[in-house]
């Protein structure tokens, strides 16, 4: 065990794994010698060589295109998307290829591979370097989601899709890259994909007016969602936080759970609400659990405008917003 | 043979290669042995078939659309020939008959353009991983990436094989072109874009599809070879991917050719080599017939046992999506 | 008023619309000389010529970008992407420069054009020339959607799509292109954007187990919901069809008002469940008429798979799919 | 002035245009009248005060990013200065500055820079209608599609204007540069593809981005023409820009032009044109003092103004995602 940012924890895992398999390869763009804008793949091209870790030129079709053939081939890539902003060129060979490949051919052939990129907000980038496109990938049939929000859960979903015999886009939450701190294991596991994580368990406090609401994050937001049931608390609203960890396959039994036990929900997330995954996770929860909603569920999102520079502190999900959320759904 | 540089082409863009003469004999110092030119007209003769028969399961309704190869089977087949066993093609629509000349049965292939395999794709779209031909895909120019990481796979992992990935001329204007030759020639991938140029994508003539004068020419943008072969000249086609390949196996790198089909007011390649094969006494009228009779018999017997397949259930929609159904499959699977 | 199928009124409003406005110009693959390959451009190339109907190269990136400096110059674009399959290789300028070109530079410029495309299922096309990719420009701020049923929507709304100040998608259900037809006025109106219509009212018998549901569905697959109420009136399900037409801006409050009424939801669409616009319009029905509902609403969509060959008619939602959510919701 | 065909430069990739000799003065045979010449200069030293300003505000932290266009002027400025009022320019992040010298005042470029206009965007990424200088996208190469329309536009409309396109190194890989050369060249559209190659695209070195030798060279591909020129020399920037500019005002299409900015070792463009301005008689010590004093004072004004003006308001989130406020919008600005 030792402390490590989310960072490092990526760099550990991708390390861990390319000194495992020899099939694993990183490529994108200036990932090689200065080991990427965000220092995730430092030091991989001094062990791994040119081989392994490949600096590209600046086309993101071409980086996943390549990636897949080289997928098809039997090794296994971690391309890097420098910003998840401008994964958009590179959109056709995710939703017309790389999802498609094992079922266009009949199960003749698969491509294995996982997209790292960073999402979010919170950093000051604007509209270029803040977008959080998970819901434009999880309508795509064929994609594993992730989203670590800790350290340790970053290297352990890493390595669990690394090995997963499905293309997985791999989002790491910029805003807490070096914010987010934890304990992690040195060696090598893994953390189930599919699997959600109760962050914040409710206890509830056995009085009549008491209220109880279940949040549901990933990512930044995670710490968000905290800092607003802190807040709450106070107040008599006691949150029981569900980290997805995966965003697809959904972990749908841990959120019903939740959900038959308090009520009332709260979905959080950066991406405009519009067509969110929130809506989905909202629709799916109704479907589930409908008998046992006290309340109809919130969501708290990005707003439906493309993601602003100055003004992005409102634009994001964060505790002030949050709070009001969780009283009006425990007041309904 | 002319072969040009990276930067020969472009100041003699009519340098079309060719190895059959206006007389159809073999221009002088080509040396193609008689068994390989014997072998490149019975593919063309067997695709050619096989199309034919395609085309009529079109007419009859049965086929919604179809890529035909027709005419194309100089380009198809004179590339596939120039292969060795353990070499990648990543195809278009249209070449989908290269998988005949790589072993895959004729049942096999009606089966996939009949959707009585797995279904899931429109006649033309298939795969055959065991002949190493690669699943095509409906955007066009989007295989092309995938040909590169491949390639440059088979390098660092220190095998000689080599690929070869199709396009047509329509293709060229593709996004993924660009990144597939840039990418081709800064990873020195042993990747052949071998270009069929039919001088039409639908309705669009090629000059309204690039101002540049050959297809060919667009290699030097990305520091690697362009050619520009005679696609209705089998033996030209086989002897340009041969080349390109036998130096590719030892560390060459990525080569663009474009293969022109509509140039030549003759454009039949199967007519063009039957006179050659004749004229050098390689084949006999009778022979001819026989190659001929026999490829209509196998391509209709295979359309038949094809049609006779079972289509695939229901349940099978819901495979091939992930490597293992997951739940929310299963339940749409089972519930709807 | 003459009879018309689909195609004939898109090609009808095109024509009208470029006699009438010399700025509106007409790109894409072949849709010059022949007319495009459902015929929809059809004549215009003769009558406006090439410096307004242009067959560009094969380049849905390149159609969407050039278009889009045209509109910045001041023309008014109406680009054909071939089947809404093959939008993605230009989905980075609808949704990084399109979507966001008035917002970036602060109200300074707008990019106006109106992207047709053909979607859906049901013509034997397999995976490339079967998709309905709505949600994926619904969820990316700064795009209107719309998708007609009958040609007398089709002509109208593209009309007022190509009049509107802001970028339009302009999805055409090529299922029925040729299939739905009907009146059409020859000359020049409109039909508004943001409005759905109600396509079929439900009548309340009056008996006492009567149920009533509100089904709400667009393009192609308002024909089925059509087929499916017929089914279920005998067994006492009585269906009010909303017709959305425009799918984004929604028309919120035709669908809340019908709800209020029916108490019981069905939303029918063609492309995969998972965060489809079902999903949103589940999340915003549940939000806004939670009190109303008998039911929790339920989806008949495509399946979370790619699109298929042979079994489309398994894959998609038609009447006989539609039927048993109808009959689940009515006797929740 | 040595300009290549659309198949020239490849042989000649070396040629190198120049206007200034190694010995500072003007290469015989290029008459580039003085006034051009000193606006070149106090164009250069204005872009560069500005640049060092807001270079400053990034190193307090009020900037979390800044592109720097230092040693870059000889390009943003040469070009710049060849085109007339009604061309438009579609810049890059890093040609923010190319505003100030189409008629921008530097207190409202700082004010877009320091999010004290819409606030929408970065440092760079700006938008001036009135000065025909396009908003700067993020996505590397998406502007440049752009730039083809809005020329076939102005050229189908009657107009003479003609429109420049700026692009870095690593932008020639993106499939839109490929999309925007090819639409440019079949549809014959007045627009400058002027790439700025300073030899890195933030890590990546050139021969990392492309295995062609020049960049100059890739015109060919879509039958434009190709030009090398060097880009610390701000006079011959200017020429060449001009000449394809008067070109294709009348009737002309589009073409690359690759300034490289990383060749010579002495790299500063303004210290050059200085050279030769004092060598020509045409700039005094005084008069390069004060016009630095000047336009230093210039930047810190407008960058104090910009600091004072009010931040945008959170309702103006809600503003132009379309041309009226929809009621959805309109909600989630007032009850969130
Ligand atoms: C991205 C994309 N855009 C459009 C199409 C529609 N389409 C199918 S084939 C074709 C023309 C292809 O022409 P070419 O590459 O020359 O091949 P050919 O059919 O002539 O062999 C087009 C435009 C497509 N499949 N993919
Ligand atoms: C599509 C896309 N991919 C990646 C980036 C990240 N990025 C920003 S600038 C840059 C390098 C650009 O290099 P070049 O075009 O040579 O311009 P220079 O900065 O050298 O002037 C990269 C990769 C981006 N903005 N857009
Ligand atoms: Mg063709
Ligand atoms: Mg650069």
């Amino acid at each position: 065990m030792s402390e490590m940012n989310m960072v490092q924890a990526i760099n550990d895992a991708l390390r861990l794994e390319m000194r495992r398999d020899d099939r694993v390869v990183v490529l994108g763009e200036d990932v090689g010698k200065v080991g990427g804008v965000f220092r995730v793949t430092a030091g991989l091209h001094e062990e791994f060589g040119e081989d392994r870790v490949l600096d590209t030129p600046l086309s993101e079709g071409g980086i996943i295109g390549t990636a897949i053939g080289m997928a098809l081939y039997g090794l296994v890539p971690v391309p890097e998307i420098q910003f998840a902003d401008f994964i958009f060129p590179g959109y056709d060979q995710i939703v017309s290829e790389l999802a498609k490949y094992r079922y266009r051919s009949g199960g003749e052939y698969s491509a294995k591979l996982v997209i790292r990129t960073p999402v979010g907000g919170g950093i000051r980038g604007g509209l270029y370097h803040s977008q959080s496109p998970e819901a434009l990938f999880i309508h795509v049939a064929g994609l594993k989601v992730v989203c670590p929000a800790t350290p340790y859960d970053a290297k352990g979903l890493l390595l669990a899709s690394i090995r997963d015999p499905d293309p997985v886009l791999f989002f790491e939450p910029k805003r807490v890259y070096r914010a987010a701190k934890g304990e992690v294991p040195e060696g090598d596991y893994t953390v189930e994909i599919g699997k959600a994580r109760i962050a914040r368990e409710a206890v509830p406090s056995g009085r009549k007016d008491d209220r109880m609401v279940t949040v549901i994050a990933w990512g930044a937001m995670l710490y968000e969602a905290i800092a607003a049931a802190e807040e709450v608390k106070k107040k008599g609203i006691e949150c029981e936080i569900i980290d997805l960890r995966t965003l697809w396959p959904l972990d749908i039994d841990t959120i019903v759970a939740s959900v038959e036990k308090t009520g009332r929900v709260v979905v959080v997330h950066e991406a405009p609400r519009t067509c969110g995954f929130g809506a989905e996770l909202v629709s799916l929860i109704t479907e589930r659990a409908f008998l046992h909603l006290e309340a109809p569920p919130e969501r708290v999102t990005g707003f439906d405008t493309p993601f602003p520079y100055t003004l992005e502190m409102e634009y994001l999900p964060l505790a002030h917003r949050i709070v009001p959320a969780l009283e009006k759904v425990a007041g309904f | 043979m002319h072969q040009t540089g990276s930067r020969g082409t472009s100041s003699e863009p009519d340098r079309l290669l060719r190895a059959l003469g206006d007389d159809d004999s073999l221009v002088s110092g080509l040396g193609v042995d008689e068994g390989t030119r014997r072998a490149l007209f019975s593919a063309m003769v067997r695709l050619r078939s096989f199309d034919d028969a395609c085309v009529a399961l079109q007419r009859e309704g049965t086929l919604p659309t179809f890529f035909s190869s027709r005419l194309q089977e100089g380009v198809i087949c004179g590339a596939a020939q120039a292969l060795a066993d353990g070499d990648a093609v990543f195809p278009t629509p249209r070449e989908y008959g290269v998988s005949l000349q790589r072993g895959v049965a004729a049942e096999d292939l009606a089966a996939q353009i009949l959707g009585k395999a797995s279904g899931r794709q429109a006649p033309c779209y298939v795969s055959f991983r065991s002949a190493k031909v690669a699943s095509v895909s409906g955007i066009i120019g989007a295989h092309l990436p995938h040909a590169v990481g491949y390639a440059w796979s088979a390098r660092v992992r220190k095998t000689s094989h080599v690929v070869l990935a199709f396009l047509g001329d329509g293709a060229t204007s593709s996004g993924e072109f660009h990144s597939a030759l840039n990418f081709g020639g800064v990873m020195k991938a042993p990747v052949l874009f071998l270009c069929r140029n039919n001088g039409v994508a639908i309705s669009t003539p090629v000059a309204r599809q690039t101002a540049s004068e050959t297809l060919a020419e667009k290699a030097h943008a990305y520091g690697i070879p362009g050619l520009l072969v005679d696609g209705t000249d089998a033996i030209a086609v086989y002897n340009a991917v041969r080349t390109w390949a036998d130096a590719a196996r030892h560390g060459g790198g990525a080569m663009l050719i474009e293969a022109r089909t509509d140039l030549l007011p003759d454009r039949d390649p199967i007519a063009r080599l039957e006179r050659h094969l004749m004229k050098d006494n390689l084949l006999s009228e009778d022979a001819a017939r026989t190659i001929d009779a026999e490829a209509r018999a196998e391509a209709l017997a295979a359309v038949n046992v094809a049609k006779g397949r079972a289509a695939p259930s229901r349940e099978t929609l819901f495979d091939d999506v992930f490597a293992v159904v997951p739940r929310h499959l299963v339940s749409q699977r089972d519930h709807a």
